[in-house]
């Protein structure tokens, strides 16, 4: 046991990729077995994640299950991991979002079986090794293997143009990328001018001086790459080609967990490490993210094939996140880590329930769709929460983090605020629009396929019922006792709220200095 | 010793003028080996006779007699002699002079830096320039020597199969 | 030493003028080798020089290269001679697109 | 916890529990839902009439049940405010909502989704009694959001019908339109209190500035012009009228539509600092109360008309908060509450009695065939048309009264030719659907609802009769005015009274405009003295704006909803896939081309690999020397 907690995180990023060995010398041929035992493993995975949230303790903002070797001394990088409290719920949710992802897909995916589980826990380990290491190597050695699962995921087992979704996802976000290894590595090599030291050390390289100049150009190296990921309003073309022809399972990771990368790199890395910059520039980001929740909102209004439109409404969301992130305030800040978490859960619901009508109507159209109400009234009653949840009803995850975001920015920054809060009006536009349509309302056109898949839709089974259950129970669970969640992000979030403003007293004295302020 | 070393030069840079220009192959080659043993001599003058006795057994002789071998192979007189058109040669001449140029002016203003090693020719030949090469060989360079054998064993497969008629 | 320098830069810039101008690949390759020993040549000087030993060790490491690049160079030549019927270089334009 | 916290928890908990036991395993309770339902919206009923008296007795106090958002500064409890105020609209909310579940028994009977009904209709009387026992503004907004909820799973009951999810989308998205300006209000008030909390807020206002406060009032009234339907944002409550109607007399009459109202009342501190905002208040409910009696008076649809008149009701009790009087606004929701759920639950039976008509052009002659639900509605009508005794007229001449002596003269004459026109349409629809002669489909059978119906009409009439009495002696020293009188102490008083006319010359009036109307609506549909389709041709634009709703939903269709779908298309089609994909696919494209002109650069030629490698030897060699 005390082996177990020692290296819990390294036995929580590894374990998926060692039961990898496990899955190996099955069967091609024995899907089910497959199908079973991954989502079994990804199951174990989880209730080992869940330690986690057990043994976490929620009242100090320090990494904690730190782990530390030696890797390559030469340049100081350092096999570094350690968890705070924005990055263990990010890691329960990979957890969960994979298992879940995994139970979903047992329908969907009729080809090469092995293949995608063995890929989908190979994407479970690098996702978390993401989110747990805080040496800068190890964090964009995983990011960058991240893609490749996910590139095979898309490109195998989607659907449409799904090759070239694939490549425009992978050629996009590895741009992004590159742009920022450049400005970490700029920053490293700053930091050994410095000191004299090399180190990849994430909580070392925080202390590196940078000149506001030059912070400026890196900020806008590490945005790049991170607001590719993210996506941010010019950046998110990729996003619903990737979302719509990739499979539900891959949607799902693609939304829930891979979509958070961005955003956790803005909060762990380019804020942090470029602070002054960050307090330059926030007013322009959050611009830009203000600017994306209302198209994102806008175009989701006319979209005609459903995926499409949860993928719009996600650019939409995720601009609500940068805007709570950058407004650096506790409250916003807290609510953008909630709502990171919410937007994961709810999408990734929304994106389930897509998929299940997919498999059973084979159109996506939302004009081919319709009338499915009657036949199903369970999936109606989970899907019509979980949409909810994503137009942000009170009572429901999505309502909190919204609010705090909203409430949180209000001071600073009233006027943009007031705009993206429009953007709650128009979530509720489309996607009521779209569930009336899907749900309620008898398909307009369909000569040949809906009407009649329609006649024999058949209900969620069992196995469909587990699936959701747990993203459900989480949507009411954080809207009405959001407690567990909020104590233990608070003290990270205060604590990095706190580093900021340590900055914006030196970067307020700069600006009196430059006489650019009136103070 | 100097006037030695002019004479090396003088045969160096005529017969490698020579390897370039002669329209038979088999004539170049001669003159390489020409120049081959001029460097050899090179070497001997600084010292490093082990060096000069391997250029020889090398080059002149392994590498050259594998030369000349494949011009018999071919039966050069049968292939119809290879032309070089005229601007090949303009371009050919011009960047070579523009690299002696820059090559000249480098060694000319280029600063050297100070002897920093310990192998005056005293000490080399108190220990024996071969010896010395060979300890070093053997212990501080083992694994480039290593790997230089593997190398070697690689091309000599690789030689092979190119050879062979077909593949 | 310069004129150690000298005298290997002119016979490098022999041999680059052999490479350039030259379309017959046995004349190529010897010019190929004409580079190499000036190159050699400047090694030992430096090392000469500065009273260091590695240049000279560099050497021998390099007339291996440059043995085992003969014999994979001898008969790729052999080969191409077979193909093509002519030892001719323009002619070596298999790696187009 | 001590009794009377655990007796205000316990009246949410019911409600919720039905909520989750029908929602969860309604299928295994089939028809006996309803009756559960019932006994627990009773039982939270008796609850809140023992917290009532409690509340009487003693005094309102405060509780928090568990601490529920904590983020930074940000704090917030899912506390409750039991005061005398939340205790009157409790005993409404949960009194009028077991009648009306009771009634929903009989009227729901036998449609297949039974349990699902009664599972929302108690979400829904959960969500209003947290909505009135809130004590911060996130908790209201919560379930002022809850109870929109609620309203759209219930007009869309019937999801089958596209009117009804139409209907159902447009309500919730009209009332988000509301929820947006209530939200914004609430940023703005937490960033000027640094809190949510009722009381804290109260008694920073007074030091705040008046423009603060105005903004922030107006941004709340958004939300109430919202929720209670006021122009320009009434357009929603019409339609509402797809889903059943008990839900209409419950949601939309009595309990939901008046969440506005009890807002600014308890909000009156922020109110009556603002004298501004007040005074929008007055202006929008006035206008309001005059625009929907224009259009009720002739709709044909006889629950659209009860709508638009529930519509124009609110616009009066808008009227009385605008100007202060909150009691007078409070007392008036209270009545009306109750003649209008009557009148919705009559209407509702008419409809069941006539399987489902709802077009006056067939109906008729009905009185002999239901006595019952004729004289209920009856009794509602002369309610909503201010006869005295019936309590209409205490409620309404109190507003009216308040109005008069506060000096806002105009708004009083509109208010006096409103109640005209409201006692017009209201006998309307009475004589032509009950005494006209017969125009019934002749193979319908017409008969009267079951007695699980009638019931609670019957009570609903008699407390639409009596109720007023708490009203005596009229107006400002009314037992009603001096109980919840006490909850308004630290009002700022900016609309004093000017004049002093007595009660009796006023209510004169607004008695003789009812009689009026009513005696208009006998002349025209019962002695025929003048045909009604003489009046028709000759004021037939005003008769066309009033049918056609004042065109108010074209107008938005055509300023509105089609300009930004077209928009919104031009940014897809254009800007997302022209323009941004284009210019990453643009970039990616260049790459492309280049590329193949580069291939070019690979031509094969041994020679020109070696020209462009010595060219490259010499160029770097030619930068170390000129560096």
């Amino acid at each position: 046991m005390d082996f177990f907690m020692k290296y819990l995180l390294t036995i929580l990023i590894f374990f998926p990729t060692a039961s990898i060995f496990l899955l190996l010398p099955i069967n091609k041929k024995n899907e089910s077995l497959l199908r079973n035992l991954s989502t079994f493993l990804s199951l174990v995975e989880f209730i080992i994640s869940y330690y986690l949230f057990v043994y976490f303790k929620p009242d100090t903002y320090k990494f904690q299950f730190v782990e530390k070797f030696n890797w390559i001394p030469s340049f100081g990088a350092s096999y570094f991991l350690g968890i705070d409290g924005v990055s263990l719920f990010l890691i329960l949710l990979t957890t969960l979002l994979t298992f879940v992802s995994l139970l979903s897909s047992y329908r969907y995916i009729k080809e090469h079986v092995k293949e995608f589980v063995i890929l989908m826990l190979l994407l479970e380990t690098f996702m978390l090794g993401t989110f747990a290491a805080l040496d800068i190597l190890l964090f964009y050695l995983f990011w960058e293997f991240m893609l490749i699962p996910m590139y095979f995921i898309i490109g195998m087992w989607g659907t449409g143009r799904r090759i070239y979704s694939a490549v425009k996802f992978v050629l996009y976000t590895l741009a992004g990328s590159l742009i920022m290894l450049f400005g970490l590595i700029y920053i490293f090599i700053m930091h050994y001018n410095q000191t004299g030291n090399f180190t990849f050390n994430l909580l070392r390289l925080y202390h590196t001086n940078i000149p506001a100049g030059l912070q400026i150009l890196l900020f806008i190296a590490l945005f790049l790459g991170f607001a590719v990921k993210v996506p941010i309003f010019p950046f998110h073309t990729w996003l619903p080609d990737a979302h719509t022809e990739a499979p539900t399972a891959g949607s799902v990771i693609l939304a829930g967990v891979l979509l958070k990368f961005g955003v956790y790199g803005f909060f762990r890395f380019a804020i942090p490490l470029l602070p002054t910059a960050a307090l330059i520039l926030a007013p322009f980001v959050i611009v830009i993210g203000v600017v994306g929740i209302l198209y994102g909102a806008f175009v989701s209004i006319v979209q005609r094939d459903l995926k499409r439109l949860v993928a719009f409404s996600s650019v939409s969301h995720m601009g609500f996140i940068m805007l709570g992130l950058f407004a650096l305030s506790a409250i916003s800040v807290n609510g953008a880590v909630i709502q990171l978490l919410n937007h994961g859960i709810d999408t990734g619901a929304l994106f389930l329930f897509v998929g299940m009508i997919y498999e059973r109507m084979h159109t996506r159209q939302i004009k081919d769709l319709g009338g499915i109400a009657k036949k199903a009234p369970i999936l109606t009653t989970l899907f019509l929460i979980s949409v909810l949840a994503s137009v942000g009803l009170p009572g429901l995850n999505g309502f909190i983090g919204e609010f705090l975001i909203l409430i949180g920015s209000f001071r600073y920054y009233p006027v943009l605020t007031i705009i993206a809060a429009s953007g709650i009006i128009f979530a509720a536009v489309y996607l009521l629009w779209m569930f009336q349509r899907v749900m309620f309302d008898e398909s307009a056109t369909s000569p040949h396929s809906s009407e009649h898949h329609a006649e024999i839709f058949e209900d969620m089974n069992l196995r469909e019922i587990v699936t959701v259950l747990p993203l459900i129970i989480l949507m009411f669970l954080m809207g009405f006792y959001p407690a567990p969640f909020l104590d233990r992000i608070g003290p990270t979030v205060l604590h990095f709220i706190s580093m900021i403003n340590h900055h914006k007293i030196v970067y307020n004295a700069i600006k009196i200095k430059a006489g650019l302020s009136n103070a | 010793m100097e006037a030695l070393f002019y004479v090396f030069s003088f045969i160096a840079i005529f017969s490698a003028l020579m390897v370039v220009t002669m329209r038979n192959p088999l004539t170049s080659a001669l003159y390489l080996v020409l120049c081959f043993f001029a460097l050899a001599g090179f070497y001997v003058l600084l010292d490093m006779q082990f060096l000069a006795v391997m250029q020889i057994l090398v080059y002149a002789g392994a590498i050259m007699v594998l030369v000349v071998l494949v011009i018999m192979l071919l039966n050069i007189s049968k292939i119809k002699s290879v032309k070089t058109d005229l601007h090949q040669k303009i371009i050919g001449i011009a960047i070579s002079l523009v690299l002696l140029v820059e090559i000249i002016f480098y060694i000319a203003y280029g600063t050297t830096k100070k002897p920093t090693g310990i192998f005056t020719h005293s000490v080399i030949d108190k220990i024996g320039n071969t010896r010395v090469v060979g300890e070093f060989l053997f212990t501080k360079y083992m694994l480039s020597f290593e790997i230089a054998s593997i190398l070697l064993f690689v091309a000599i497969i690789g030689a092979y199969l190119f050879a062979k008629k077909k593949f | 030493m310069n004129n150690y320098l000298i005298v290997a830069g002119i016979i490098f810039c022999i041999g680059a003028l052999g490479v350039l101008m030259r379309k017959n690949l046995i004349i190529v390759f010897m010019s190929l080798e004409l580079m190499f020993n000036a190159a050699n040549l400047g090694f030992v000087a430096v090392s000469d020089r500065l009273n260091l030993i590695s240049g000279d060790i560099f050497v021998i490491f390099v007339m291996v290269v440059a043995a085992a690049e003969a014999a994979v160079a001898l008969g790729i030549i052999v080969a191409f001679y077979r193909e093509k019927g002519t030892i001719d270089i323009d002619k070596a334009n298999e790696l187009k697109n | 916890m001590d009794l009377k916290t655990s007796i205000a928890w316990l009246i949410p908990l019911f409600p919720l529990a039905g909520w989750l036991l029908w929602g969860l395993f309604g299928k295994y309770f089939k028809g006996l839902s309803g009756y559960i339902a019932s006994a627990f919206i009773g039982i939270s009923f008796i609850l809140s009439v023992i917290l009532f008296f409690i509340v009487a007795y003693s005094h309102g106090f405060t509780d928090t049940l568990y601490p529920w958002v904590h983020a930074g500064i940000f704090k917030v409890g899912v506390s409750a405010v039991v005061d005398r105020l939340s205790v009157i609209m409790l005993v409404m909310v949960t009194g009028v909502s077991t009648l009306v579940h009771i009634y929903s028994i009989g009227y729901m009977q036998g449609d297949k989704g039974f349990s699902r009904y009664f599972s929302f209709l108690n979400l829904f009387v959960f969500s209003m009694i947290m909505l009135v026992m809130s004590n911060n503004l996130l908790l209201l907004y919560v379930f002022w959001e809850a109870v929109g909820f609620c309203s759209y799973i219930l007009i869309g009951f019937w999801y089958e019908k596209k009117s009804a999810s139409d209907a159902g989308k447009k309500a919730f998205i009209v009332n988000r339109i509301g929820d947006f300006g209530f939200a914004v209000g609430i940023f703005l008030l937490f960033f000027a209190t640094k809190t949510l909390n009722y009381e804290k807020i109260f008694s920073m206002v007074p030091a705040m500035p008046v423009l603060t406060v105005t903004i922030i009032a107006l941004l709340l009234f958004a939300g109430a012009v919202g929720k209670s339907a006021q122009f320009p944002l009434h357009v929603w409550l019409p339609d509402a009228m797809e889903g059943p109607t008990p839900v209409s007399a419950l949601i939309h009459a009595a309990t939901m539509v008046t969440a506005g109202v009890y807002m600014i009342a308890r909000f009156h501190v922020l109110f009556s600092y603002s004298p501004t905002a007040s005074e929008v208040v007055l202006i929008v409910g006035t206008f309001t109360a005059f625009f929907a009696a224009f259009i009720a008076l002739t709709q044909y649809d006889i629950k659209r008309i009860v709508a638009y008149s529930t519509v124009s009701q609110l616009g009066y009790m808008f009227m009385a908060v605008g100007i202060g009087s909150y009691t007078a606004g409070i007392f008036h929701l209270i009545s009306h509450a109750i003649f209008k759920g009557l009148l919705f639950l009559t209407a509702g039976s008419v409809m069941h009695g006539l399987s489902g008509e709802l077009d006056l052009r067939k109906m008729g002659g009905l009185y002999s065939k239901m006595k019952i639900t004729a004289i209920t509605f009856i009794v509602g009508g002369l309610a909503l048309s201010g006869i005295p005794p019936f309590s209409g007229f205490f409620s309404k001449d109190a507003i009216l009264a308040d109005v008069y002596n506060k000096g806002f003269y105009f708004a009083w004459a509109v208010g006096e030719i409103t109640a005209l026109m409201t006692a017009f349409y209201i006998f309307r629809l009475i004589f032509l659907a009950f005494f006209a002669e017969s125009k019934v489909d002749k193979n319908l059978h017409v008969h009267e609802s079951p007695k699980i119906m009638t019931l609670p009409m019957i009570i609903m009439a008699f407390f639409a009769l009596t109720i007023g009495f708490i009203g005596i002696p009229p107006f400002n020293h009314s037992i009603f005015y001096n109980f919840l009188h006490v909850d308004f102490l630290n009002v700022n008083n900016f609309a004093p009274i000017v004049n002093n006319t007595p009660w009796y010359f006023l209510s004169l009036i607004s008695v003789a405009a009812g009689l009026i109307g009513i005696y208009i609506a006998y002349l025209l549909y019962i002695r025929k003295a003048v045909d009604p389709e003489k009046i028709k041709s000759m004021f037939k634009p005003i008769y066309a704006l009033s049918y056609n709703k004042v065109y108010i939903d074209e107008i938005y269709d055509f300023l509105i909803v089609k300009p930004l779908l077209a928009f919104f298309n031009f940014l897809w089609k254009v800007v997302d896939i022209k323009v941004i994909d284009g210019a990453v696919n643009g970039i990616a494209g260049a790459f492309a081309g280049f590329s193949v002109k580069a291939r070019k650069i690979q031509n094969g030629m041994l020679m020109s690999y070696i020209l462009t490698l010595s060219i490259g030897a010499v160029a770097i060699l030619f930068y170390y020397f000129i560096r």
